[in-house]
């Protein structure tokens, strides 16, 4: 069955990829398969300078979920093409970049760097971590810092622009139309939700950074819901993620609006769960009469 | 090799102390590549984390490995309800555990492990026994009934036994029989991080490994959930580059 | 052990309630154990008019938690009074009605038609019911409204009222200081989030009125970190509730910032959890040192 | 007396058809109680809804329920894991079933059931096969493999079986075999709702009941979940008022 689709910048083999910061920069899950079967890879986050991120303990188990607090560690941007995106572009896999930052400038900086390597296809702006304190949270949630970052990006960057959208917002809509406006190439949504879980004995929370980031299959409603509303109003693509486990998950975001999707939180529980994805998917749009992953996309109800 | 996701069968349960549970696993593979000090991340259905769990022992004739637990929360609860026959899907044997190539022949080593710290100490001993050494083995537990192990460790090794509140052994920690031990070459230990720091501090001057705990994602070092601060201002992964790092390499 | 709290009109024997919509008016769950075990009973919503509701299927199952959009359907305030809250009234417990409306006029009519009876003891506000078109959901959402709606239920009743906060917004502290600023005597938090699941077969919303309400153990992680933010800068009383399932999870609350639970869904899952985690309480919270309920919300990090 | 949650062991596991499983059920209270066409209400642990589940026959003897299901997602994929010894949460039995008062001796009566709605068919036809009426039943599945319990009906009833692809029996929906099992006093109906739906359309002057489903919250009348409108522009609950419906009460 094909299960290829096209998107800006990107001939994705299948729709899946995994999500960022799930994933590190491929090196830990290559030891589990050949990253080759992936539709692309999306980067850990990249900043200007190396991060060490946020104090331990930074995840914590939730029902059917987790929170993550990580920080956006990372070694900076120029080791990342130095050193990771060299490896990952041996293989025969699409490499989308995560940028995230504190400042307009800095999302700037990370952006144009990109511009110097070939081997990164697209761009995924994180305007929506929850976990950084300095500012960056108000790009995911004020649709005219989103649309600043947003064209501010472009403008620096050779690349197609994904713009993630945080979930932590009243109005998502008004978000992607904002981004959307802003000259943004795709979306990728929907990013964590702010969590918090406590520690009993002491009654604090649990993870050091006190909030957390909630994914996993617990928040796929949401996901679902958001890229359904978004999909109805907006006509760019979306790369849909937030809790996805399964092949029948893959279908049910396709049929809600988005084009490719990725998977994060699952990769935790199954090393394999992209590829096993990948393996069942043919089956599961057979199943529910479907000839290919573009079939899905043009037979949904509106159409992009 | 590519790693894999084994499907373990569970040979035994059993509660060998208070909430604490010894389990056999059969798989052969594992049971022969592993190093004292590595875990299983093992999968409970239900949960949306795999659970770290120390191997214990293993033998390789009768591909078995054999992991203790002790009862904490929902997952282990789960686990410890287990029954012969049913399967167990574990990734492992996950990071790098207790190097022992730099022990010589006849040297004295000190080991120390507290609570469900003791079951990879185990291993370990049973691994440098089969070395020319002298093994000195100080076991810390909360009380009589959570002891385990006393037995084995005597076999191969001068074994002192410490309990919290004295009920069995010596009384309080592990640190405060370390003047009855003698001298020693190198240590080794795990257990909880209070316990880690007191050794460490106690024996900041001796050559030693600590085995250490942090909540994981990933638990194979992609996620950057576990990270440690080591002394040159850098990081290490406790799952990957870890569980054991030298005592004087990372900031407790 | 001491269970007692007292709250703004209410003194309740202990801080476990029955959320409401999940409860109906306790007819059903009194064929299961004696309603006087319940530190207080939260009534189904109450409209001006009869409502019948939105079309079925009117509820999902997603993992760990439940989507559900009944819409409302209740018999109107007028026949509530007269048939519903009588029967409640014969228990030894507190009774607070649940006031819905899609409009200013209809929310201050439902509150005042509840000075007729002696037997309710508290207003809960719905201004977050996610499944009413008709503008209900703008109170829950934007701050002005809120206040307005609060300030005018507040000059129309003589019951003390707590507002129910809706988590689909950005700033959910925004929203609380804007109701206590109006005069709220008390919080409710939290609702629903919006999700929706779609019907693979078909690609179409599995729910009739194809978003509904996200509730169950799946959004508790969401419901802390609301509470612990609001709790920072607030200082009016919390009834917390969202995923509650175990006494545990009452002392995650309690900690948190609440100084009562609703629980909902998991009635659902099992008919007595209300007395369940009632009798598990003491337990609890001795097992992790603490002398009474008080004795949780006095010793939490930020006092009220 | 008070309702109650019931552990009810499991007894039997069988698949009797494609994709459907009979599995018997220890509880003597529920045994005794049941009517037919109620359910019980079972809890899949995992899984935040319980499932409802028809009751296909008791015997009060034995203290056994017996209940059919096919399986068609994750709740009802587990519940087919089960094995004999281990226990499901039930509530029960819920709601109301076919109120046989009314049916007088002699009367002949018609059972249409199809697919997973035959079992309760079946519970109803034992219970009227005790009385002095002479029974006519029109089973309806998908196809050849999914077809069970045709020989217990033809030991108490005139039996039809209707297969959609007609790889059994008659071929088509169970209403093209209607005119052939001529005149009857009262029907009861329980099926899918497009087959209902059909049923009373084509019987709409006779007098009938039908079983009906819906999604369900509580399960108990409690949260509205599953509300049916009525011809007297009101609504009933499935769960509590229903499952089983006067045909001509309920707009379909
Ligand atoms: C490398 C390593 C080796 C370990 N070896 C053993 C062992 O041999 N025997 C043993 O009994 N325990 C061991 N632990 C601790 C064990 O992983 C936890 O006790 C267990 O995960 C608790 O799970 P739970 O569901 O019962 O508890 P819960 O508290 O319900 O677990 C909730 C979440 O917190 C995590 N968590 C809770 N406590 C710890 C902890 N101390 N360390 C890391 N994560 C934790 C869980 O994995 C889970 O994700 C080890 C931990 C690590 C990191
Ligand atoms: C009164 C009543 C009696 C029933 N009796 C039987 C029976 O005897 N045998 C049998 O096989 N089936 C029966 N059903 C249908 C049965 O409840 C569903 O097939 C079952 O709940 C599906 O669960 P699942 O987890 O396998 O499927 P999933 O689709 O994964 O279930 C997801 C959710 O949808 C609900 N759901 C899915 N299909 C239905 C349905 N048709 N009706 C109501 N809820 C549904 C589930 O309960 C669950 O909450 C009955 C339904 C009702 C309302
Ligand atoms: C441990 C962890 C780290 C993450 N790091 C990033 C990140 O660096 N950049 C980013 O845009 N999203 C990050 N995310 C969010 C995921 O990419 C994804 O949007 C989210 O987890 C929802 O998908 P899931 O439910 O499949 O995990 C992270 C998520 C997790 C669980
Ligand atoms: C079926 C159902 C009906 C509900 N109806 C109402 C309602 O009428 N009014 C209201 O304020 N909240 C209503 N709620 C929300 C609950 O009161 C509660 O805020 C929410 O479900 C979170 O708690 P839980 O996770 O314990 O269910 C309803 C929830 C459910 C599941
Ligand atoms: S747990 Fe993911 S990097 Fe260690
Ligand atoms: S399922 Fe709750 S009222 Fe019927």
């Amino acid at each position: 069955m094909n299960l290829e689709v096209k998107l800006p910048g990107l001939t994705l083999k299948n729709p899946i990829m995994p999500a960022s910061g799930c994933f590190g920069f491929g090196k830990e899950y290559s030891e589990f398969y050949d990253l080759s079967r992936l539709g692309a890879v999306i980067m850990k986050a990249a900043t200007q300078f190396e991060r060490f991120g946020n104090p331990t303990p930074r995840v914590a188990e939730t029902s059917s979920g987790m929170l993550n607090a990580i920080g956006l560690q990372n070694p900076g941007v120029e080791r990342i093409i130095a050193n990771e995106v060299p490896r990952l572009a041996a293989y025969d896999t699409s490499i989308i970049a995560n940028v995230a930052g504190s400042s307009l400038e800095e999302y700037v900086f990370v952006a144009s760097a990109f511009n110097q390597t070939k081997d990164v296809h697209a761009l995924e702006l994180n305007i929506s971590c929850p976990n950084v304190k300095e500012g960056g949270i108000q790009f995911g949630t004020d649709p005219e810092m989103a649309k600043r970052v947003t064209s501010a990006v472009k403008e620096a960057s050779n690349l197609p622009v994904y713009v993630k959208l945080s979930p932590n917002v009243t109005n998502i809509v008004e978000m992607a139309k904002a981004v959307e406006e802003a000259g943004a190439d795709g979306l990728s949504m929907i990013n964590t939700l702010t969590g918090m879980k406590l520690h009993l004995p002491t009654g604090k929370p649990l993870i050091a950074n006190q909030t957390g980031g909630l994914s996993g299959p617990a928040i796929k409603p949401i996901a679902i819901r958001m890229i359904y509303e978004v999909r109805q109003q907006v006509s760019i693509p979306i790369i849909g993620m937030g809790g996805i486990s399964t092949a029948e998950d893959v279908l049910e975001f396709l049929q809600a609006g988005a084009d490719a999707v990725a998977v994060g939180t699952a990769n935790f529980q199954n090393p394999f769960a992209c590829v096993d994805i990948i393996d069942a998917l043919p089956e599961t749009l057979m199943n529910y009469q479907y000839t290919s992953v573009q079939d899905v996309i043009d037979r949904r109800g509106v159409q992009v | 090799m590519m790693k894999k996701r084994h499907e373990m069968e569970v040979i035994a349960v059993d509660t060998i102390a208070k909430e604490t549970i010894e389990m056999t696993l059969y798989q052969p593979e594992i049971s022969q590549q592993t190093v004292p000090g590595q875990f299983l991340h093992l999968l409970v259905p239900g949960f949306t984390l795999r659970r770290p769990i120390s191997i214990a022992k293993v033998n390789s004739e009768e591909g078995t490995v054999t992991i203790l637990f002790k009862v904490v929360g929902g997952g282990t609860k789960a686990l410890a309800a287990y029954q012969p026959g049913m399967t167990v899907d574990a990734l492992g044997p996950n990071g790098n555990g207790f190097q022992v190539d730099d022990v010589q022949e006849g040297e004295r080593i000190l080991l120390v492990g507290g609570g469900i710290g003791v079951p990879p100490i185990y291993h370990l001993a049973k691994r440098l026994s089969e070395k020319n050494v002298e093994l000195v083995a100080v076991l810390g537990f909360q009380s009589k009934d959570y002891v385990f192990y006393e037995e084995a460790f005597q076999k191969i090794a001068e074994t002192y036994v410490v309990t919290n509140d004295g009920s069995y052994g010596h009384q309080g920690f592990v640190t405060h029989v370390f003047s009855e031990v003698g001298a020693f070459d190198q240590y080794f230990s795990c257990g909880p991080l209070p316990m880690l720091r007191a050794v460490t501090t106690e024996l900041k001057d001796a050559a030693g490994k600590v085995s250490l705990e942090e909540r994981m994602g990933c638990g194979v070092g992609a996620c950057m959930a576990c990270v440690l601060p080591t002394v040159d201002n850098s990081y290490k992964k406790i799952c990957s580059d870890g569980p054991v790092f030298s005592a004087q390499e990372v900031i407790l």
